[in-house]
């Protein structure tokens, strides 16, 4: 490996898009609207994108030979880095929004950092990216508005699927010891600087949204050292379906 | 010259009819239920194939699979559109649809069952469809016409890329060519009873002509399908599970078995291997996401209101 | 191979036992009473088992050393042989009991008819089994009654569970190629000589519970021939994760 | 004597109090919420082994797996029964659980995410709610003590069955004595936890050792589980992921690092990794079969009825 921790921390980014991507990719003809069936896929079409060029880059690092479907589709539960909120289901649609901005309100913050990453292959990628997770924030706010503000139903709704999902919003700023050692070679991003500024935000719209901030004291976290929710295990087993079950085929 | 005059005299002049003109009730009728009936066959594509999405073998290919599934999606809201320009509304149409009134293309009623389904769907299925929807980009309703060609070159895309799946498929190892196979075995008689029943058996057949709702009829539409189809399975190196195909010199077409009108009639009765999966699939959707439309409206209300007080 | 039309006809009838006992699997701790969880692993336990006997037998006759486990976990989706009954989802506990007893009194007769096999190794799991199979179908008949004549709601439900099921009722009697040659070499079971009972007793319970039976013209088939549901390849992508992801590995 | 003189008396005379004796108020409510806890553990504790049925890689794996999870639930139902002989109902303890009122072993809060879990979990859970039970075998409570007979035996069966998961995995590839190691380094810190906060925290050990529901302080038992599961990881050549672990030659025991009370007291008050989780399979399961058990009820009184008539 040339480059373990850089090969790490990349993967940490792209888990995260790769399994949300899959987690949308489940809702496909099965949203409340053909409009928001489109924009699901169009947000889980963008992360698989985003993974794609990610991936592509770690093997390189890797160097080998490796594709970005090996790194996709082979590794074990343990060696997936997403955090546990991407992992979430589906349980309705207020899970489905809620989980994506709490996402996407972190993953703006930081691709807008990544820019300025010193390694310029990662710096390209969030340049691409900022446009496409733009929309995906601004769609995802404005549904968390909507249901929120919406009837005394959907505002219970979507209270109780942030109320649930805000255990895992902590860990989005957990510091592992790659993500250390590529802020130190000004490669990574220091995601605790935004830390507040992140946490500002989303309570804003949530009080927007006429939704209760939760209060919180306790985190759950796990997924970015590996140790993923009982969710994970299913997730895997279709994700990698074709690749175990075929191996070394091309498709 | 009575109105139906002029309207059928401008439909034989390759003029469009735009929905604020006038038009026979029967012609609006008509377009209704054929504009809604593709938009739904859209709509319920989307889930054979979305049922590969989470398990698609490669990131490529499911990066593909997102967007065409995306695309089938955006067909049936163009679709429902061109539909609501003839004074019915969308949640009128999906009424029809989950109540059973209004039909869908009866070939989504079969399960996917392996990878190379998703290759046959895009070959076979769309390919017919494309033969089926070609002529429409003339047809005389505006638009319709102008949707179906946004819809044709999105499905054209779509059959090239269905075929290259199966390309890959039987370049591959033994596996993947008896997937591919397999799965043009399963899906060549039902995608052959996309064209319709024999002309013998299609009702509306001689009225839509005049519409250029048809401009050919199932049977030659049929044969146009195998002709082209045949030489592409030769190019994969499959074998089309008919053992009355044969290239008729004189003709120069194919002639081929007898189809298996039963299973046809069947499925579309609603007795094929998926119809209930699929509408309780759809109606689902529909029943659990009512509280999401719902709250969409109270907002927008709400907003409405806001923006009028800031107004004054 | 041995004897393929053997190995196919062994396995025809274990993949049912495997597939439904695995369906069962995922009801544990679910169920809306204790003693129904209990009852319902047990099934699933005794489906196991025999699928074990059967599935040891077919790796003797096919002679290729294989175990048990791989033809269990090892093959692809066209190669197990169960009916689509044994596949459909648990929807409700209507649906999970309903299945069950449709499945049981075909298997109860099945059972009592391979007793006579002239294969002994086959006639000495349908006599251990029979015991088993009738506990079963005491079990779910008498659950198809209770809900039948319970409530109007479960009426209501365990009618919807009926109607949708009787569809794959029919597949149950299909005589595959395998079954032909077994049966005429007086190994196999001719299923087509109990179909009537077994519509007979169905149908006289369904009515003791108040039930209607459904009047059908159109059946549903295609598993017995490897075409299964669209169910059956996430069924696969669990049963089989293990074994696929860590191949040739003791357990 | 007072009554309370001479309860106290047969106990320590080791006589049986049953169901039907006198005994203090104290006394019942300390064993309700005692056995209560323990039978709702058991049912708890179905979910995440209960996560792997389907998923067990070898059908031997899944038979056993399938018995245990079946056992457990068996325990769970004594346990309620011999609850329900002081007078409270099964229902009630149901929603005492569904409440969040009573609580269950805090280990079945951490998530089951491989296989060797399943070993992991018969090896150390049961390892150490065997060493809590042991002594109930002979508790004063007639019931309680006659199920942790059943219990015991049926539990020592389960460790035994997880210890050979482990070392089956320790003798296997690398994946999969890594896999081992992995469950052990999650799973011993729980373990230990399970024996209970240490002797100056916890509240009820003086009453409960008279009431022989306690025989053994937590630390002590605690520390009977540590000497007896370290040479177990020796034999499985893994390691105890406790830096400062070690046999005190002077005390024959070992000695073990602190342990982490503060992600203890966190899963207790209900912010474990699957607290919500399990709380939740339980409450869905209850009241989504709420018509399956209105539907008994219902067919169990038109029984009746009709019985009845016939005996007139």
């Amino acid at each position: 490996m040339n480059n373990e921790n850089l090969y790490n921390y990349i993967l940490s980014i792209a888990d995260n898009s790769l399994i949300l991507a899959q987690r949308l990719g489940e809702l496909c003809g099965h949203g409340p609207t053909l409009e928001t069936d489109i924009a699901g896929t169009n947000i889980s079409l963008d992360l698989i994108g985003q993974t794609r060029s990610y991936y592509q880059y770690a093997a390189k690092i890797q160097g080998e030979g490796k594709t970005e479907d090996d790194i996709a589709f082979l590794r074990l539960e343990r060696d997936y880095k997403n955090v546990l909120l991407v992992e979430q289901p589906n349980t309705h649609f207020g899970y489905v929004m809620g989980r994506q901005y709490l996402f996407d309100v972190f993953h703006l913050m930081l691709m807008n950092e990544l820019l300025k990453s010193k390694d310029d292959t990662l710096a390209a990628i969030a340049k691409k990216g900022i446009k496409e997770v733009s929309y995906h924030k601004r769609f995802s706010g404005d549904w968390v508005k909507r249901l929120g503000d919406g009837t005394e139903e959907s505002n219970q709704k979507m209270q109780e699927a942030i109320d649930d999902l805000w255990t895992y919003t902590d860990e989005l700023f957990d510091l592992t010891e790659a993500d250390k050692a590529m802020i130190a070679e000004g490669v990574g991003v220091d995601t605790s600087k935004f830390k507040e500024q992140y946490y500002t935000e989303v309570s804003d719209l949530l009080k927007e949204a006429n939704l209760e901030v939760p209060e919180r004291k306790y985190f759950t976290r796990g997924g970015k050292k590996g140790t993923h929710s009982e969710y994970m295990g299913y997730i895997l087993s279709d994700l990698q379906y074709m690749q175990r079950t075929y191996p070394n085929m091309e498709w | 010259r009575s109105l139906e005059e002029i309207f059928e005299a401008r439909i034989a002049r390759d003029e469009k009819i735009e929905p604020k003109d006038w038009m026979p009730e029967k012609y609006r009728k008509t377009h209704i239920r054929q504009m809604s009936q593709h938009a739904h066959s859209e709509i319920i594509g989307m889930l054979p194939e979305g049922n590969w999405i989470t398990r698609a073998p490669s990131l490529r290919r499911k990066a593909a699979l997102l967007a065409k599934v995306q695309d089938e999606a955006g067909h049936g809201l163009y679709l429902y559109s061109a539909c609501e320009t003839l004074g019915i509304s969308r949640d009128e149409l999906y009424e029809q649809l989950h109540s059973g009134k209004a039909k869908y293309s009866s070939i989504f009623n079969y399960p996917t069952v392996t990878w190379a389904d998703m290759g046959a769907i895009g070959w076979l299925v769309d390919g017919a469809a494309i033969i089926n929807q070609v002529p429409l980009c003339n047809t005389s309703f505006g638009p319709y016409a102008r949707a179906m060609v946004r819809v044709c070159k999105e499905e054209s895309f779509h059959q090239r890329q269905g075929y290259e799946i199966m390309l890959k498929l039987c370049n591959g190892t033994p596996e993947q060519k008896e997937m591919a196979q397999d799965a043009l075995n399963r899906w060549w008689w039902p995608s052959l009873m996309m064209l319709g029943p024999t002309d013998d058996k299609s009702v509306h057949t001689e009225q839509s002509m005049k519409w250029k709702l048809k401009r050919k009829t199932n049977d030659e539409l049929r044969q146009q399908f195998i002709d082209q189809t045949v030489p592409q399975a030769d190019i994969l190196g499959l074998t089309i599970p008919d053992p009355d195909l044969k290239r008729n010199e004189e003709t120069g077409h194919y002639d081929f078995g007898e189809i298996d009108w039963e299973e046809f009639w069947q499925v579309v009765k609603g007795h094929g291997p998926c119809n209930k999966k699929r509408m309780k699939a759809r109606v689902d959707a529909w029943e659990n996401g009512a509280w999401v439309r719902d709250a969409a409206m109270a907002y927008a209300e709400k907003q409405e209101k806001k923006n009028l007080k800031k107004a004054i």
